[in-house]
């Protein structure tokens, strides 16, 4: 049952307005995965949910459901249940009509129906709020409402448009635990959208990372973290220091004016190389012990760790490290083998990675949204 | 806890509210004062007690407000929820149009529409030009009908439109998404939304049908005497303010008693999905 | 992209627009048809150069009309700004007070302030009980007003209460936190976010004020013969369709001319800020 | 200037509707300082921001601007300007004009504003905006837009009432920097209203934990995040272990049936006490060198490391670790001394720390609303 996949895409393409939202995308979900889907706003993540709940029609590409073509099966004979972002409760029923709603449509008596509402609301930890109004519920007990409606009437997937989106942090992450166990209790196929990184690591089997209409990289969380494809991908899920490197030979890499042993080799001799390090992998010593040093220029207090921006040789660091140093302290870092990731050039290569300035990224949003 | 409302306080709210209210409610006071007196000012209930004479002529105001108020509906509901799913453009042209009547004179829209109905008028000519027998249209309760319905439909689709063009489409995904198929949809989420848009369209129809006049007159050719003309008649021609006052306060009761009970009924409904 | 549009598909929504459009829209090329033929038919501008001679009568509504409206307008923003700020349960009742006029007769609420305004009426006989003299009320232009305002009013008001009651409060709040004094708010903070609703009152109390009929004939006492009144008396009495025709196709134009003159000044006005 | 009192709140009550929203607030607040009022929705943050701006009257108390009292001064006599929550710029006027609103109410010249405007505007990155009407503006433009035009009028304190709220995580955090940055520039006094303890601890100067309208610590975020108060800080402020434990002596606690050494000292022999520990402070060893034991119950990726739950004689730790277990793994735990702090008792002792149940936690949540 692990390898039966549940859902097939093809070669999906969608455009809209003439300008290409999906471009060509292929992905196959197992029965009873945790699939999540990452991206910024406007990578195409919602639409390939879209897609799969056939409230869109793809310009081209295949939709299999248990290897079957559902091209043009309309949303309520698919056996897919989507959570909508914004909830989409129904204003004029209550907690317990709103469950109901689906199982009433399929004409089933009213005891079985008595009987599925109570197990879902108990399900949500919604016991006793069936006469309540949706409006008087608070943002997160409407979204468990939504959770108990959609799985009432028993879909073999989910399908999750960033449902968390709209809650406050501590509800979130309790909310990420809630859903996580939901599925795994029911062991149904959950298929979730969202931007936030930490979300998709934490819950998710598989998680697949998109861009500009594309799949930039598909994997387990923990593969995603480590081994990133590319520097999108690697800038996207948690801070990265990503910089130009040249393959000297296997497990051997220069960057920052110096070699270093790393565990990557099949590369070129003198490749040039995108290299990955995350800030919570170099250590911290002092200058004459560091394979490179540089200056501190800025430190925050993040609570489990301080995070500093280290200036070395123009280009700004992003490390982080339980001990405290100060601004203007000249440092030494080492980096170990295993700390260092070595990526393939990209389309995305020098676009990321470099923490010298925020304002930078904040004005390339800012013209970003000027031309739309 | 004080707000600091400065700007609500300077323009010190109640006295004026209280000022505005008895000017608006005063008028009403003098036709309930003279409802219930003679001629001559002293107390009487007379005025009440001729309206059973009346009686029918209420019940067919009403009948006719009330066919009127349901064809109304029926044409405006699909139609405002075509209105709000088109594009965002056409939505205001097609609304503008829709309002256009509005601006042309009240007595004009139904004399245009006797001419349009007459055994002359313009329709009976085409007919014969077609070679087809010409057909008795006005003088007939569907050309009084017909006359309320086109003066008052705009009330009717301007509270649809703006209910639906505001509802959530989500919430309609989600309807699909759980199972529904169109009609299912409509029956069990568009329409019971929307109910609120439906009471004032019902309310802005209903209460200047029943208590329309002229339409009658001109359209019916007297033959379905209605109960505003009979209360046009007696301020203008017999000059009995008394009874006039009367016929218009029963009037008042009995709209807002329609009103009432078909709020009530509705509410109902609403808590009855529970059961 | 192909939206799986099924609900509004299969309705179809086109043909249904198009058929309700040419049934909204055909009586208006009627009056248009009329206002450009004679008696007989045939095409004349007669008509038309005829409304030269009526011109000070088109003056006087469109002068009346204004009046009201600016009155109604003064009257009520503040009026709907304080309902706007009182508690959300008093709002209701406050609303259903000032919508009350609505429920009753339009013929009947001129009537009562006839009856209120006579030379013999309520006033008088209160000011001759109180030893003063009996002031002439009926019968005057402001009367005339008085009885556009009391009929209109409601118009003005619920557009604005219902754009007031959803302005966001920390807009006013960020005004006076950025040291706008009470005055100041209302005049570059209110007064410009409220603009859309002020400009539907006004266009839903000067439409029906400068086309109005009746009311100048009971309140004026005739001296004061509005357009509204002619156009009646044309179909009434003369039975002169095809000049009826033509003054209220006149009246239309020279209404929507003066709405788009107010509009264009309202987005100049807008725009003009930036300067 | 340094230690200049600019704003001072003497014992301020507030009571609404019978019901104490702040039960006596005293805190100065120094000229150029960066504070946050930090604490969970309902503890009375904003009602105080909203005391100092002026829209709202304390029932007592007294609020002084640099010594004097300004009780009944309106905002708009106030040298505070307040960021709102959801922006609050006017809808229509353009960008322009909505940040140059505050100089035309002091009828500055017309050069002056333009100068004045445009620097703002710069500011905040957002030249060649002037003529954009606001809502064609992205959530971080709107926000920028607000910061502009409060600063434009140069109040001497600045009050920011969640303004990253509505913000995606990636430009939250930007702006926080951003933020940060324009304050140090400026040398403007900053009061931050906030419920994410992480914007609180990387921003401010000093942290002011509230909770039942009342103060519950100040301090700075160092002091906050390792010597937490009482339990309700420890909970709040990042995640904590709390647990029972007994003095044995100075330097010496039992906790989880083991004596641990520790750096506190001064309370009395055998008394009770509230023990914090955070979960990256635990090292993870094998069984036979832990000093306590216990078994992990579940395992969650992170990214920067693992969380993971860990049975000790029925109490559930939060550990994290770089270092990947799997569920039904024992493993032994290692508590340094300076990883262990010591807390008296307090009214929030036994509610919070154990990392037990989400599930009940919501269920709290839940039925705690439903009260309401």
């Amino acid at each position: 049952m692990e390898n039966n996949v549940i859902i097939d895409l093809k070669n999906i393409a969608v455009t809209f307005d003439e300008e290409p939202i999906l471009k060509g995308i292929n992905l196959y979900i197992r029965d009873g995965e945790f699939v999540t889907l990452l991206g910024p706003s406007g990578c195409g993540k919602t639409t390939t949910l879209r897609i799969i709940a056939g409230f869109l029609e793809p310009n081209s590409g295949d939709v299999m459901f248990e290897n079957k073509r559902i091209n043009g099966v309309p949303p309520h004979k698919r056996q897919v249940n989507t959570i909508f972002q914004r909830y989409a409760l129904f204003p004029h029923l209550n907690v317990y009509e709103n469950v109901a709603f689906g199982l009433r449509l399929k004409k089933l008596p009213e005891k079985e129906i008595r009987q599925t509402v109570e197990e879902m609301l108990s399900l949500v930890n919604l016991k006793g709020f069936s006469k309540r109004k949706v409006e008087s519920l608070s943002g997160g007990q409407q979204q468990r409402v939504a959770i108990a409606r959609a799985l009432a009437v028993k879909p073999r997937v989910l399908l999750l448009d960033e449902p968390l989106g709209a809650l406050d942090l501590k509800l979130r992450k309790d909310m990420q635990i809630e859903l996580k166990n939901i599925q795994q209790r029911l062991g149904i196929t959950f298929i979730y959208v969202t931007h936030d990184q930490e979300e998709a690591l934490s819950m998710s089997d598989t998680v697949v990372v998109m861009d500009c209409g594309r799949i930039q990289q598909i994997g387990t969380p923990i593969d995603i973290y480590n081994e990133p494809k590319n520097a999108f991908v690697a800038d996207f899920i948690g801070e990265s220091n990503i910089l130009d490197g040249i393959m000297k030979s296997d497990y051997s890499v220069e960057f920052s004016g110096h070699t270093f042993e790393c565990l990557d080799k099949g590369f070129d001799k003198n490749e040039s190389v995108d290299v990955v390090v995350r800030p919570e992998d170099v250590d911290v010593v002092a200058v004459e012990k560091g394979a490179i040093c540089g200056t501190v220029t800025s430190v925050t207090f993040k609570g489990v760790h301080f995070e500093m921006i280290v200036d070395i040789d123009g280009f700004k660091w992003m490390i982080q490290s339980t001990d405290q140093q100060f601004e203007g302290d000249e440092i030494g870092l080492v980096i170990e083998p295993d700390a260092i990731h070595i990526m393939k050039k990209s389309d995305y290569s020098g676009q990321f990675g470099d923490y010298s300035s925020f304002s930078d990224e904040i004005e390339q949003l800012s013209s970003a949204s000027e031309e739309v | 806890m004080k707000e600091n409302t400065s700007l609500a306080a300077k323009i010190s709210g109640a006295p004026y509210i209280a000022w505005m209210i008895i000017f608006i409610i005063f008028p009403l006071a003098v036709v309930a004062y003279f409802a219930f007196t003679d001629s001559s000012g002293s107390f009487t209930l007379n005025n009440i007690a001729t309206l059973s004479r009346y009686s029918d002529i209420f019940l067919r105001s009403i009948w006719f407000g009330a066919i009127a108020t349901i064809i109304c509906l029926v044409i405006s509901y699909p139609l405002a929820y075509i209105i709000s799913q088109t594009a965002q453009d056409n939505q205001r042209i097609i609304i503008m149009l829709v309002m256009l009547p509005m601006w042309m004179n009240f007595l004009l829209r139904t004399y245009s529409w006797m001419l349009i109905l007459e055994d002359t008028g313009i329709i009976n000519n085409w007919l014969i030009k077609l070679g087809l027998e010409p057909v008795q249209m006005i003088n007939t309760s569907g050309a009084v009908i017909l006359g309320m319905v086109y003066n008052y439909l705009p009330y009717m689709i301007l509270p649809l439109y703006s209910i639906m063009s505001r509802m959530d489409n989500s919430i309609i995904e989600a309807a699909r998404d759980l199972g529904g198929n169109s009609a299912k949809i409509v029956q069990k989420v568009v329409f019971p939304i929307s109910m609120p848009g439906v009471v004032s369209g019902i309310t802005m129809v209903f209460v200047p049908s029943v208590s329309t006049f002229y339409i009658s007159q001109k359209l019916g050719g007297g033959k379905f005497t209605l109960i505003g003309d009979v209360i046009e008649m007696q301020f203008q021609t017999s000059y009995n303010y008394n009874l006039g006052a009367a016929m218009s306060l029963a009037l008042m009761v009995l709209i807002l008693a329609c009103l009432f009970v078909m709020n009530k009924f509705t509410d109902e409904d609403d808590g009855g999905i529970l059961v």
